[in-house]
């Protein structure tokens, strides 16, 4: 059995998103998607500290402090791109003007919550940042996450047992051994790693798992 | 590819039909899409919802839908003007409904509903007649009213550049309920004097992002439209 | 006895806003005091319709259908002059930021009560625009309106008769007759024109009114 | 005349005193007015309530501040962070207390403060810990979350450039919190890379209207603060 790759996960989140789209991808694991967009499809990327049509990382030398990302890292802004401020820019996302945002995750529940924003430990010094305006603010909640813990354990749960992020909000999971879209009847397979059974993959994930009529499974 | 420009107003609003709720920027007729307007007038749609702050000046875009009896009910801060004759008509009668909202509520509400807020408390209005009925609730000591978003199918706008993202720019006090509404409609359409190359807008100073809207239609100050080349959106 | 003019009110009004307040002139009547804001004073007029900075009527011929007040009529813009939305501009009247708004009105109450909307009349068509955010939104409200009706009524009352634009938030009255404060304690007569006796103003109001310590009162 | 320009960054936090609550511009240190909190930590002010969206990086501006523990209490988004040291030690002592606010609605709750809203319902944390305790209300089928304004005493922003009048205009996304937090409270003062002549700013491009500033201080980049002309405000 093979897994995708963090590159193959960015690749095949990038395949969804189509033509003319307004996404947010958060940040750690989602950056990576906009190395991946297709060269043929205009996509416009918001970032939530107050930029529409953010483009790539300047070429080093070039960076400019006042010209960042949500994760702090230096980008540029294409021609057409507009600054706005926190208040708009937030709007903009409550509004649900954004056609997907993409965000890491803990946990995804059968039903779609999402935990992907504080462990839950005591000591732990807790940050929200914007994660709570990306599930409630797109129409599409994608995440993206490995499928098992370091420990092995599930990540995609009966229910969360991590502080919540948003409530029934993903609409698809993007992980290194599948894809799996949130439906009223459950979860559906909608893409399995090569060489991963079906089955195994529902005993891997520990809850009860459909399979689309047309999900790639290439041996089981 | 991105393109929002259309050929035509009449493009523009062919999918507008009978029963939309359609705000209507402008102030009096400063920011009023008067082009727009004709070519709604001329698409035929009735029974519509308008949102405006006023109810039509003169002889000219709203008033002209007004008169030509296509508004079941318009939301607004003033109608009453010395030049408001089609919508007084209608109202004498009757044969319109009119939901009265003071201006800041109007806007907030708009706003809102653009912004995702649910609801809100506002100072404006408490103890009045246009109070009547809604929620109250005291907070801090001050007295407030419960006000909810006002969401439209579309919304028609005047604004002086856009570019082929959607991204515009209004001039002076034309800019009013243009990006309010903007983002508060599912499909919003606006008039430009000026259609521009994507890199001719300043990032700084755009004030309605693209995001907002999903089609422009050039109509040069004082000409009335005419095809254009651009692509549909 | 005699009566302040339009003129004399408007300049009475302007006499009390100090250097460098942030002012909203209300349509009608309040729209005259521009003309008499002292030169050596600089005050920042706000428009509703999204403008601060308001300057003066335009030269005949050089008037701009996209710059106006909100009255409608056309106006121009200072330097230092920002246009701004609908919801940014009542929000900023809202939020109490203005210093002082100047407000017409149809009738105030002893306790600071403003009706100036609505006759209330079964077939005239109301229209409220502004006038609820600006009985709201400035730190010290003033209206101006003439002391009696054109029947001889006061339109200074124990309890406003028609609908109420805002509640308690009149801070001055300025009438053709006399200046008068909102006070806790009642209304206080600041100023009374020349030759109208106390007594004889209390008469003709028909409220109680107490006389400021240092109220100029010409021949009582 | 107007005249909101200040000598010094010393004189422009002057009268900030213990207990204040003191909202800081910035996202990260893009926007972060650090020649002014450096000012504010000269000046002694202790026991101040902090809005800021982050709680200080490294060893400059907000972190410094933190360090030097003159804050009781900070409302953020997101104060753990790779460099937020300074933070973390106090956080993990007990000596701040934190109030964490999902970004949008600390955003929103600085607008609504701004713009006299006494309260709204939000989507954003219904549901979740952050909205523990907090009145909830289903509207239109969706859950929301009751959130009120946070108001400040003073605001500490950083801008481009700024006029005599207190307009302001900002540089990329060093705008974010610093338009709304101009707003929200009751003495703003701003650092701005350049002060400009009255007419230098374009009224289509203001971002800040004057009206929400008190104060301007000029710190060029890249340059500490030094006496300037100007007249005090």
């Amino acid at each position: 059995m093979s897994r995708y790759t963090r590159d193959q996960m960015a690749a095949r989140v990038a395949r969804d998103i189509p033509d003319g789209a307004y996404v947010n991808l958060g940040i750690g694991l989602p950056t990576l998607v906009a190395n991946h967009l297709p060269r043929d499809r205009e996509i416009i990327l918001h970032t939530e500290n107050g930029l529409l049509g953010m483009g790539p990382a300047p070429e080093p030398g070039s960076e400019d402090a006042d010209l960042i990302n949500a994760g702090k890292q230096p980008v540029t802004a294409l021609a057409g791109a507009s600054f706005f401020h926190h208040a708009d820019s937030f709007g903009m996302m409550r509004g649900g003007h954004l056609d997907y945002c993409v965000l890491g995750g803990f946990q995804v529940s059968v039903g779609g919550d999402l935990a992907n924003w504080h462990t839950g430990t005591k000591d732990a010094i807790p940050a929200v940042g914007g994660a709570m305006d990306l599930a409630i603010g797109a129409k599409h909640v994608y995440v993206m996450m490995d499928h098992l813990t370091k420990k092995g354990e599930s990540k995609i749960v009966a229910q969360c047992t991590y502080p919540l992020t948003g409530i029934g909000c993903v609409a698809r999971i993007f992980t290194d051994l599948a894809v799996l879209d949130v439906t009223p009847a459950g979860l559906t397979v909608v893409e399995i790693v090569d060489g991963l059974p079906f089955d195994e993959l529902v005993r891997m994930t520990g809850v009860p798992l459909h399979r689309a009529p047309g999900a790639q499974a290439a041996a089981d | 590819m991105i393109n929002k420009i259309v050929a035509t107003v009449g493009e523009a609003v062919a999918d507008i039909g009978d029963g939309a709720t359609v705000m209507i920027g402008g102030f009096g007729t400063a920011g009023m899409p008067s082009e727009l307007i004709d070519a709604l007038i001329e698409r035929g749609a009735r029974d519509l919802t308008i949102v405006n702050n006023n109810a039509g000046n003169g002889d000219v875009g709203l008033a002209l839908l007004l008169k030509a009896r296509r508004v079941r009910k318009i939301i607004c801060s003033f109608p009453r003007q010395a030049d408001s004759w089609h919508f007084d008509a209608l109202f004498k009668t009757g044969e319109i409904e009119l939901e009265l909202v003071p201006q800041g509520n109007l806007a907030e509400r708009i706003r809102a509903a653009g912004a995702g807020i649910g609801a809100f408390y506002t100072p404006t209005g408490y103890g009045t007649l246009l109070a009547q009925g809604k929620e109250t609730r005291t907070i801090d000591g001050r007295n407030y009213v419960l006000e909810h978003p006002i969401r439209a199918d579309f919304a028609l706008i005047k604004a002086l550049r856009g570019d082929r993202w959607g991204n515009l720019v209004y001039r002076k006090t034309a800019r009013n309920f243009g990006p309010i509404m903007a983002a508060a409609a599912a499909c919003t359409i606006a008039q430009v004097r000026e259609v521009v190359n994507l890199c001719d807008l300043d990032p700084e100073a755009i004030v309605t992002p693209g995001i907002y809207v999903k089609r422009i239609a050039e109509v040069p100050a004082g000409i009335k439209p005419v095809a254009q080349p651009g692509a549909a959106a």
